[in-house]
């Protein structure tokens, strides 16, 4: 960390950089929030750890707008938003100065709650192994149990795009990302309908997978516009969420990186990586394997086409 | 089959591309090709044209199936069209069935302006089907109402 | 708030004995906004029509909707009423009754309720319609064609016969293109020049025909009737108005050696040259590449010799600059490199020679004066092997997947000319299948076959081997005898695919043209407008477009200079004011509408947006409305719903969904 | 499809169905007129379900295994693929599956015909 904070220090000292994207302490020590630095001073407070988790890319957007270069600090898997948002244009490559940091696999507070850990003070990362400091005592458990879902379908320790690399990173896959939307497909279509219908339930509407997600930056999102005649800041009919859930995944269809920050930030705890996850499963059997941000140049497999796609028939989504 | 069910006249829309499906129901309909009255036809230049919006919003007014029509691919008017449609309504179909929809709500078929029977086959194949699902309630009604 | 007027059509009884027109009228009168209702036998007549302009006029409409037949019968005709009577004719909206309701039902409760609902919908409709202008664009009434063989110089005739300017660019130093290498034509056997050289006369003398060689496409914009154009004239060093063309230049230049490429290298001409004595302009240029005076500064012998005082080395590049209305791409066609067909020995023998190369050889004017010869050693040959779909047909990635359609009647015609002129010579064609569509072109084959005695094989050559004398072994199989077969050939003949020029890539990408996997052009239809291309403005002749033989370019040619006849013949375009458009606050900028536009007409543009006082550049999608066609497609590809489409927007279509649902 | 067809085509990689008839496959095989059903026949009799008729065929025995098919077909049928893939069933079906290719040297014998050791070698070197 304390050459992450040196390095950018140095940057913005010989102005290379006029301002920092990175992340800082909040006041609980599992909840560090995206950041940004103009001082040399500010930057005491900069952190790195197993909780950063956000993707920093989609700040990169209005950032990049600015005068001057912006220092982020961007996981492997972030290049992907970041490459996907040069793609749109939405970011200005050379106003930005990427350091790829290193990544062994981000965790998350809810999946320590989730492993029974409650009244949590402090964690301490000792590799493999998780120490928590709760007020019951000292409790530990394996790393990768306290992983975010992402991080066990890794895109790899590879940073697609970076001025430079600081520290190591490690492919934390051990499972099938396709896993649980192969597993929706084969229950029955009531049994799915009955999954959603609960999951989607919870949903509050609080717009937070939207914000967060880094292809989903229209300047005025459709369900904040009249252009549809859609208007909605909260669910006014039980339909609702779900239309607006299913033009969120289409929306960013074949943009979307398979990021995870939907699920990872919402408060209900939808899996709305899943819609996105069929979706992207979808193109790659229907059209070829295509990872969005792998590159700044591929066309996305819904502004393409060739002559013999196959048709939009029945039975793709999954079992009767 | 309660008598509900043997009353349930669907609310259908087709959206037809104006030069060859919509050419295909003008067709059906002079040579006096029957279907039901269920269908109500709004026409679109071209399939491409069918936002994904339009299709939810239909379902959300009460619809109980939605049926898009355009030229075959390879004979779009507009060279290209279809050929999106293809891809953007493979996927989205898939995605509905996905978190739930029945099977054969939403459809897409390929009619040219010469094609009247097909028109009219079509449209009588998919209104039994469609009553044969009976009336959409996933699709309206998600959240739990507990 | 709209004032709509409603009109239901009984169409006789086509509509009335089916749907109860009156309950129609009641129903739509009660419908917001709804001011006028009213019915009449025919609507469409003169007297209907008159019904629909008063209550226009008398009662104020803003917008009307015609409950009738289709909108593709009658659509047209109540806008133009719309419009005579002061009313915006994109205010006009149709509710077909007619094919999508009573003829289609029985019962007439049923019908009545449908044809009640198809009225509401057109109602939503037209309270959201606005109304539209038609945008007109002007015509620069001048053509430019790219390419200047027989498929280029017939589209500039045709078009200059009809009164309008064309220009001819041609990247060679003369026109006239692949036809001027060839030695005969099937079916008749006329003789190539014979035919094309007075055509190309004929152009270089047409007061509407300005030609430009050894010129290239440098940079094209604008859009349809309107393009600019920069052409690059490549330094000819020879000054075109004093040259006389005598030819003494080349006579007396000492660099000989660079090979011909106007007889497929097959012989050797000078560095300052005419690529053939019928060449038009008769200007020779220097080939500076491997002229003396060029590479050393010694020399200047042409300088000396031109009696004339036209040599002038210190000519550059020119870019001419030109407005156009419309562009003909007409680039043709080379033959593909062999390279990756080992197995025919190409590279090993030069007795194993091209269709292409045989024209040559064959042609008077041609490396061995016409006289059929092996390369290697000058002799006549006795046995000849034609081996036809080298490279076409091929899926291997190693080939063409498509039939490049003029080998067969081209290896029949060698073959029978060659029958005709040394009896003693046999020949052999292998072939897979023979395809002579055409007229004529049958009866051509057979005649090779049963008059000429050619002797046709069916089965694909495996492997052709130099021997040690000279000769070539050619193994084959007889699939119809099922037997092997190996013929010790003097000479063998390779029917090569044909592909775009190579230029056809760079300059599709400059005209936002399509262009599909094997580089040929698409066009806007395949059936039914097969010489447009997708990009308005934008004409494909001759073998750009797909493979074709002369009769076909110049069918195709003289089709497409229909077409741009038909466009320069207008003073300015009415453009469909149905039209995509993007809004600029909404407008992301992120490129996606423009992947999917067929026609190019999206762009994009910094600039600077007041959103709702907050100033700032952006960038933004801008649609050309002279080149959308508005089909749509960006308006599902856009996500912020920035780009909607006019006539059929985003909320016209939801009012319409709502009104069916309701 | 016939289950043996099925099984051709799948240890081949090649779809007979893409042939479009041109012979060049016998025209470059060496040994063609040795054959009793020749490399395109091999490919045409595939296609029209007739699998059964090549397990017989002496062309498993006479095919060298050189590839030049494979190297000229402009339809990527891959005639010599064929061959070898009915070799590999009929070798299957006498239960002599799957070599790997360790056990290869242990087996080498003077009385072996060579064109088996090729034909091993070029598949196991893929």
């Amino acid at each position: 960390m304390q050459e992450l904070i040196e390095r950018a220090k140095a940057l913005l000292a010989d102005g290379t950089v006029s301002r920092v994207l990175g992340w800082r302490a909040t006041d609980t020590p599992f909840g560090p929030e995206p950041a940004f630095f103009e001082s040399g001073e500010e930057l005491n407070e900069f952190v790195y750890n197993c909780f950063c988790g956000a993707n920093l890319s989609k700040y990169l957007i209005e950032s990049s707008a600015l005068e001057g270069k912006t220092l982020a600090f961007l996981k492997p898997c972030d290049t992907y938003s970041f490459n996907q948002l040069c793609k749109e244009h939405r970011i200005d490559r050379g106003k930005t100065y990427i350091i790829g940091v290193g990544c062994k696999g981000k965790i998350t507070v809810e999946r320590l709650h989730e492993l029974g850990i409650k009244g949590i003070l402090d964690v301490e990362d000792a590799g493999d192994t998780l120490t928590v400091k709760t007020l019951y005592g000292e409790k530990s458990c394996p790393y990768s149990d306290a992983m975010l879902e992402r991080c066990h379908a890794c895109k790899g320790k590879e940073h697609r795009v970076a001025d430079e690399v600081i520290g190591e990173s490690a492919d934390t896959t051990d499972t099938d990302r396709f896993a649980k939307v192969t597993e929706l497909e084969q229950m029955t279509s009531k049994e799915r309908y009955a999954f959603f219908q609960a999951e989607l339930s919870k949903c509050i509407r609080c717009n937070a997978c939207r914000n967060v997600c880094p292809v989903c930056n229209c300047r005025k999102c459709v369900f904040d516009g009249n252009a549809f005649d859609s208007v909605q800041k909260a669910n006014a009919t039980e339909f609702e969420e779900k239309m607006f859930h299913i033009i969120r995944a289409f929306h960013v269809a074949g943009r979307c990186t398979d990021c995870g920050e939907c699920s990872r930030v919402c408060p209900q705890g939808i899996p709305l990586h899943l819609l996105n996850r069929k979706l992207i499963k979808d193109m790659d059997a229907f059209y070829g394997e295509y990872q969005a941000g792998e590159d700044t140049s591929t066309v996305s497999p819904l502004t393409a086409y060739t002559e013999h796609d196959i048709e939009p028939e029945a039975g793709k989504g999954g079992n009767e | 089959m309660s008598i509900d069910d043997r009353d349930f006249r669907p609310v259908i829309a087709a959206f037809c591309c104006n030069w060859c499906s919509y050419a295909g129901a003008d067709l059906a309909g002079s040579s006096r090709m029957k279907y039901p009255a269920e269908v109500k036809i709004i026409r679109v230049p071209c399939s491409c044209r069918v936002n994904p919006m339009f299709i939810l919003r239909t379902f959300e007014k009460g619809a109980d199936g939605v049926i898009l029509c355009g030229c075959h691919p390879g004979d779009c008017h507009y060279s290209t069209g279809n050929y999106y449609t293809r891809r953007r309504m493979a996927s989205l179909i898939s995605l509905m069935e996905f978190v739930g929809l029945e099977r054969g709500r939403v459809r897409v078929e390929w009619v040219s302006a010469a094609e009247g029977a097909k028109f009219a086959e079509t449209m009588n194949e998919f209104v039994e089907h469609i009553r044969a699902l009976g009336k959409n309630t996933r699709l309206e009604d998600l959240r739990c109402k507990n | 708030m709209q004032k709509i007027g409603v009109f239901v059509c009984h169409c006789g009884t086509n509509i009335a004995a089916t749907v109860d027109v009156l309950r129609v009228v009641e129903a739509a009168a009660k419908e917001p906004g709804v001011v006028h209702a009213q019915d009449y036998p025919y609507m469409c007549s003169e007297a209907g029509q008159a019904l629909i302009a008063s209550a226009i006029r008398d009662k104020g409409l803003t917008g009307i909707v015609v409950c009738s037949c289709s909108p593709r019968m009658h659509e047209a005709t109540f806008r133009k009423c719309a419009e005579r009577a002061g009313l915006n004719p994109y205010m006009v909206e149709i509710a077909n009754i007619r094919e999508h309701c009573s003829w289609i039902h029985k019962d007439m409760e049923e019908a009545t309720q449908k044809a009640i609902i198809l009225a509401r919908a057109a109602i939503a409709k037209v309270h959201l319609n606005t109304p539209l202008a038609a945008g007109h664009s002007q015509v620069t009434k001048r053509a430019l064609v790219i390419g200047g063989g027989i498929a280029g110089i017939q589209t500039a005739l045709d078009i200059a016969e009809a009164g309008y300017p064309v220009d001819i660019v041609e990247k060679n130093p003369s026109i006239g293109g692949r036809m001027a290498q060839l030695d005969k034509t099937f079916p008749t056997l006329d003789c190539s020049a014979c035919i094309l050289t007075p055509k190309m006369v004929e152009a270089a003398a047409h007061p509407n025909i300005r030609i430009f060689t050894y010129s290239e496409v440098e940079r094209v914009t604008g859009f349809v009737g309107d393009f600019t154009v920069d052409i690059r004239k490549h330094a000819r060093s020879v000054d075109m108005d004093k040259c006389t063309g005598c030819g003494l230049c080349q006579e007396k230049c000492p660099s000989r050696k660079t090979p011909d490429e106007f007889n497929r290298a097959l012989g050797t001409r000078s560095a300052i040259y005419t690529p053939f004595a019928q060449a038009i302009p008769n200007v020779p240029v220097i080939d500076r590449e491997h002229c003396i005076k060029f590479k050393t500064g010694k020399c200047g012998l042409c300088q000396t010799v031109c009696a004339a005082g036209a040599i002038d080395y210190t000519q550059s590049d020119e870019i001419v600059s030109e407005k156009y209305g419309a562009i003909v791409v007409a680039t043709g066609f080379d033959t593909i490199k062999l390279d990756r067909f080992g197995e025919y020995a190409y590279d090993q023998s030069k007795d194993v020679i091209t269709s292409l190369e045989l024209e040559r050889i064959m042609n008077a004017a041609g490396p061995t004066g016409g006289h059929l010869e092996r390369l290697s050693d000058g002799r006549m040959p006795r046995e000849m092997v034609f081996i036809q779909c080298v490279g076409s047909r091929c899926s291997d990635g190693r080939g063409k997947s498509y039939c490049s359609k003029i080998c067969c009647m081209y290896t029949a015609k060698h073959a029978m000319l060659i029958r005709d002129k040394y009896p003693d010579v046999n020949v052999t064609v292998f072939y897979i299948d023979v395809r002579t569509p055409g007229k004529n072109f049958d009866e051509f084959y057979r005649r090779a076959v049963e008059q000429y005695g050619v002797n046709y094989i069916k089965g694909q050559v495996g492997k052709v081997a130099p021997l040690p004398d000279g000769r070539l072994r050619v193994s084959g199989s007889d699939l119809i005898d099922g037997k092997a077969v190996e013929i010790t050939a003097d000479m063998v003949v390779l029917a090569t695919a044909i592909e775009p020029d190579p230029s056809a890539r760079r300059l599709a990408s400059m005209l936002t043209a399509s262009i599909d996997t094997n580089d040929f052009l698409t066009e806007a239809h395949p059936k039914l407008r097969p010489v447009e291309s997708p990009t308005a403005g934008v004409y494909l002749s001759g073998v750009s477009q797909g493979p074709k033989d002369i009769p076909e370019t110049v069918s195709q040619a003289g089709a497409c200079a229909a077409k741009v006849i038909g466009l320069l013949a207008k003073d300015r375009l009415t453009t469909n004011p149905c039209t995509a458009h993007s809004d600029q606050l909404l407008c992301n900028g992120c490129s996606a509408c423009a992947n999917v536009c067929p026609y190019g007409a999206i762009s994009y543009e910094q600039r600077e947006v007041n959103d709702h006082g907050v100033r700032g550049e952006r960038r933004i999608a801008v649609v050309n409305n002279a080149l959308c066609q508005g089909c749509g497609a960006c308006t599902v590809t856009c996500p912020s719903g920035a780009m909607d489409l006019q006539g059929f927007s985003n909320r016209q279509l939801i009012a319409e969904v709502d009104a069916i649902c309701r | 499809m016939s289950e043996l067809t099925e099984r051709i085509m799948e240890i081949s990689g090649a779809d007979p169905r893409k042939c479009m008839k041109c012979g060049k496959c016998t025209a470059a095989c060496p040994v063609a007129g040795e054959m009793d059903i020749k490399p395109h026949q091999f490919a045409s009799c595939l296609a029209k379900g007739q699998s059964d008729l090549l397990l017989s065929s002496n062309t498993l025995h006479k095919c060298l295994s050189c590839f030049a098919c494979v190297e000229r077909c402009p339809r990527d049928v891959r005639p010599g693929r064929l061959i070898d893939a009915v070799r590999q069933c009929v070798v299957r079906a006498r239960g002599q599956a799957f070599l790997t290719p360790e056990e290869i040297p242990e087996l080498l014998d003077d009385e072996l015909p060579q064109q088996l050791l090729v034909s091993a070698f070029r598949r196991y070197r893929r």
